[in-house]
């Protein structure tokens, strides 16, 4: 059976843009997450975070430009805005876990359908793992966003009803961005609020582990 | 007073035993102290936990340490996509490591620099940080116990530094510095520059003198990951 | 975005509501959010929690807020030689205090600012703080459990502000404003100067805008003790 | 009877400036601590601690030099030596719990046996007390020296078994400086350095609640 077309990464980066709203304060996480700066809204300005001690990270540096004191949590030469600061790592995870982060938009294995996170290792996987700064962005952030694919690539649900992978963080994630759909954790539930254009509802829920709950008419991805 | 400059790389190392605790600064290429590391490396120190973000960019930064096999024990939130040294170490079982969520690594060791006990944090709760530790509620959110880090030495990356152990940072290679020069009993500074006394603004100083114990200056030495 | 900055000192505390935990910056008359102060008193604000280090010097400082009987409580480590307007509302028993050890205050709110939800200190140990706190032996030294200091809003007092909210403070008027602004969940900012965004380099802000939700430009108020 | 000369508050100051070594980092506390600073010996540089975020201290500012945004823990507006640096309150007392500071000087109501150190209220005193900075600074401090006088007006001991008043730290005095001796704290107890000029060991006790240890001859002061 041949699937109908799913977003593509950049376009679950575009939509996910559409999230962060005005004066936001955001940290971007690898991944699809990271993808998310090209994509902002024109006319909103949003202060990018970033967890080695940078509030108000700009551009990607163009060729010639890197600056190497100066790079994001990926090690990439990155710009500074005006109003930018610099701080200490101690104070860029205090302000991620005690809760003065507007927005974290991070990447997923699977998010469970009370919004438990697993993010950071793959069960099985040789190596020693590195959790990195997730586990304090997740836990302390105001509103968390995960952008991941909806299946993995064998078609396995990754919105499941109990997490199976090592979690990152309990009950923490607020919306899934995917290539099929957004989707909220509230008290009630996962609640189906777009699906990506060409699928249904229905569609959706059977690649999902966890219940969908619909409200009314779930409209189609908006993508700018 | 006594000066805080030292002229060589090596004599700024030569007094760290076998079997030392020490962190290192440095996070995504940016503010390792890799010179002191490569005097560490080249006395040929034994046996030392690493405190760090990363375990090295193949034989940069600590990397030489665990191509050299130098680390028994690593405390860190992030090996590193090529930190393939520390990866062969570990599939050996030469290296042991804890992993640590890297702001409760910075908060840990911020702890030890405060003479603060240990802290309840929600960080880590129900993950495999948890395992072991204590659990309690606390104003209706589940906590884990997290204990200080601390250290015999902590080897950092500096910008300019006055002859009395002032510093400051570029950009963001201040990262991890700063805190590991409170943490550490006994903390080494590699500088770009040594200024005057006085030559940094009070207000502008990032680290106090009382917390630096050795300086030498060393041309930048760096590892693309 | 919208601007943070108000024209008004009465504007800038108008939506605080009576009832509310306020941290006050200032030490040893230097960095008193003075201005704020006197508008909050002269909205005729009732029934707050003060988190201050001390509390007024005669009708100075918070000493106003005393004199009009505006403090229900008052979280303090050191009341002040001419604080007698809250000295006479405590002997009658219209205010109560909790006296708190001033390093531990400082590590109380950064906890409440760091999502830390209680730390172990030696401090205080055997002496009145400890009483009705959890004890224990950590590391061979005896402990008692501190607990975050939270506040709905932080008056502080800096010097330079730029329009995102980026601060620098002058001297030692520095001393508690950077942490309440951390701690609290709104923070209102009383500066000497507005300056373009930019103007402050990014190595030099001491409190990032990210703490800062609203400024006032108002003339310098001091008090002499 | 009429009592021998005991030593004024500047002469114990200025016996316990020469308790400071050279490169150390020093808070002074109120009283007699405060003058030490004008008696510190010409050959070596102290960097002095103020618990509101200064290290460097220097002098007193002179008349028309004053900067109120530049005072010291008891609100004197003070001057910054070459090499002073500014942080906010919670890393001044970083600096104080966490062991930082070299040495710290207090002042002191009573002192016991064991070292424990009673210095912020009087028992029975009105008003509310107030803690200010002594407890974090007399816990962490590498070495604690208290300066006070030997006995109260009405000639009471200040050196007992065990305080009375209430505590400010426990088992953290190093070295008592008074108007009649210099007396470490030992894990043995009390050891009698030093008697004031014209005083013997045995007048000392008599004045001292709890028991002093002498190791062969007890020299007097030194007083430069």
């Amino acid at each position: 059976m041949t699937e109908k077309t799913r977003l593509t990464r950049e376009q679950i980066a575009q939509r996910a843009a559409l999230e962060l709203t005005d004066g936001a304060f955001v940290n971007l996480g690898w991944g699809i997450p990271n993808l998310i700066a090209d994509y902002l809204p024109k006319n909103i300005t949003v202060y990018f975070h970033s967890e080695n001690g940078i509030l108000g990270m700009g551009r990607r540096a163009k060729p010639g430009e890197e600056d190497y004191d100066l790079v994001d949590a990926m090690k990439v030469p990155v710009t500074l805005i005006p109003g930018a600061s610099i701080f200490h790592q101690a104070d860029a995870h205090l302000m991620s876990r005690g809760g003065h982060l507007d927005v974290a938009v991070l990447g997923g294995f699977q998010v469970s359908e009370k919004g438990d996170l697993a993010n950071w290792k793959i069960p099985g996987s040789k190596g020693s793992g590195g959790i990195g700064g997730a586990m304090d962005i997740a836990t302390g952030t105001k509103k968390l966003i995960v952008c991941m694919e909806h299946n993995t690539k064998e078609g396995t649900p990754k919105i499941v009803k109990q997490c199976s992978y090592p979690l990152t963080s309990l009950e923490c994630v607020n919306t899934i961005v995917t290539d099929l759909a957004v989707i909220d954790v509230t008290p009630e539930g996962l609640v189906l609020r777009e699906v990506a254009p060409g699928w249904t509802p229905e569609e959706v829920q059977q690649r999902t582990e966890a219940r969908l709950i619909l409200r009314g008419d779930v409209p189609q991805m908006k993508l700018a | 007073m006594k000066s805080k400059i030292v002229s060589s790389l090596d004599a700024a190392v030569a007094d760290i035993p076998d079997g030392a605790r020490i962190m290192f600064g440095g996070f995504g290429g940016a503010g390792f102290p890799n010179n002191l590391i490569q005097a560490l490396s080249r006395k040929g120190i034994k046996d030392i936990t690493a405190i760090s973000n990363n375990c090295g960019t193949r034989e940069g930064e600590l990397g030489i340490m665990f191509k050299n096999g130098q680390v028994r024990h690593v405390v860190c939130s992030f090996p590193g996509p090529h930190a393939n040294y520390f990866q062969e170490r570990f599939a050996k079982g030469d290296v042991t490591c804890e992993l640590v969520p890297q702001g409760i690594l910075c908060e840990r060791m911020r702890a030890a620099a405060a003479g603060i006990f240990g802290f309840f944090t929600a960080v880590g709760v129900g993950t495999e940080v948890a395992i072991g530790k204590e659990e309690r509620v606390i104003d209706g959110k589940r906590c884990i116990l997290e204990s200080p880090i601390h250290a015999d030495f902590a080897l950092i990356k500096a910008h300019k530094a006055d002859e009395l152990g002032n510093l400051t940072y570029r950009l963001a290679a201040r990262n991890f510095n700063p805190i590991m020069a409170k943490a550490a009993k006994f903390t080494i500074a590699e500088v770009d520059e040594i200024v005057p006394v006085g030559a940094i603004p009070p207000e502008n100083v990032i680290t106090p003198a009382i917390f630096v114990h050795r300086i030498v200056q060393a041309k930048g030495l760096r590892f693309q990951g």
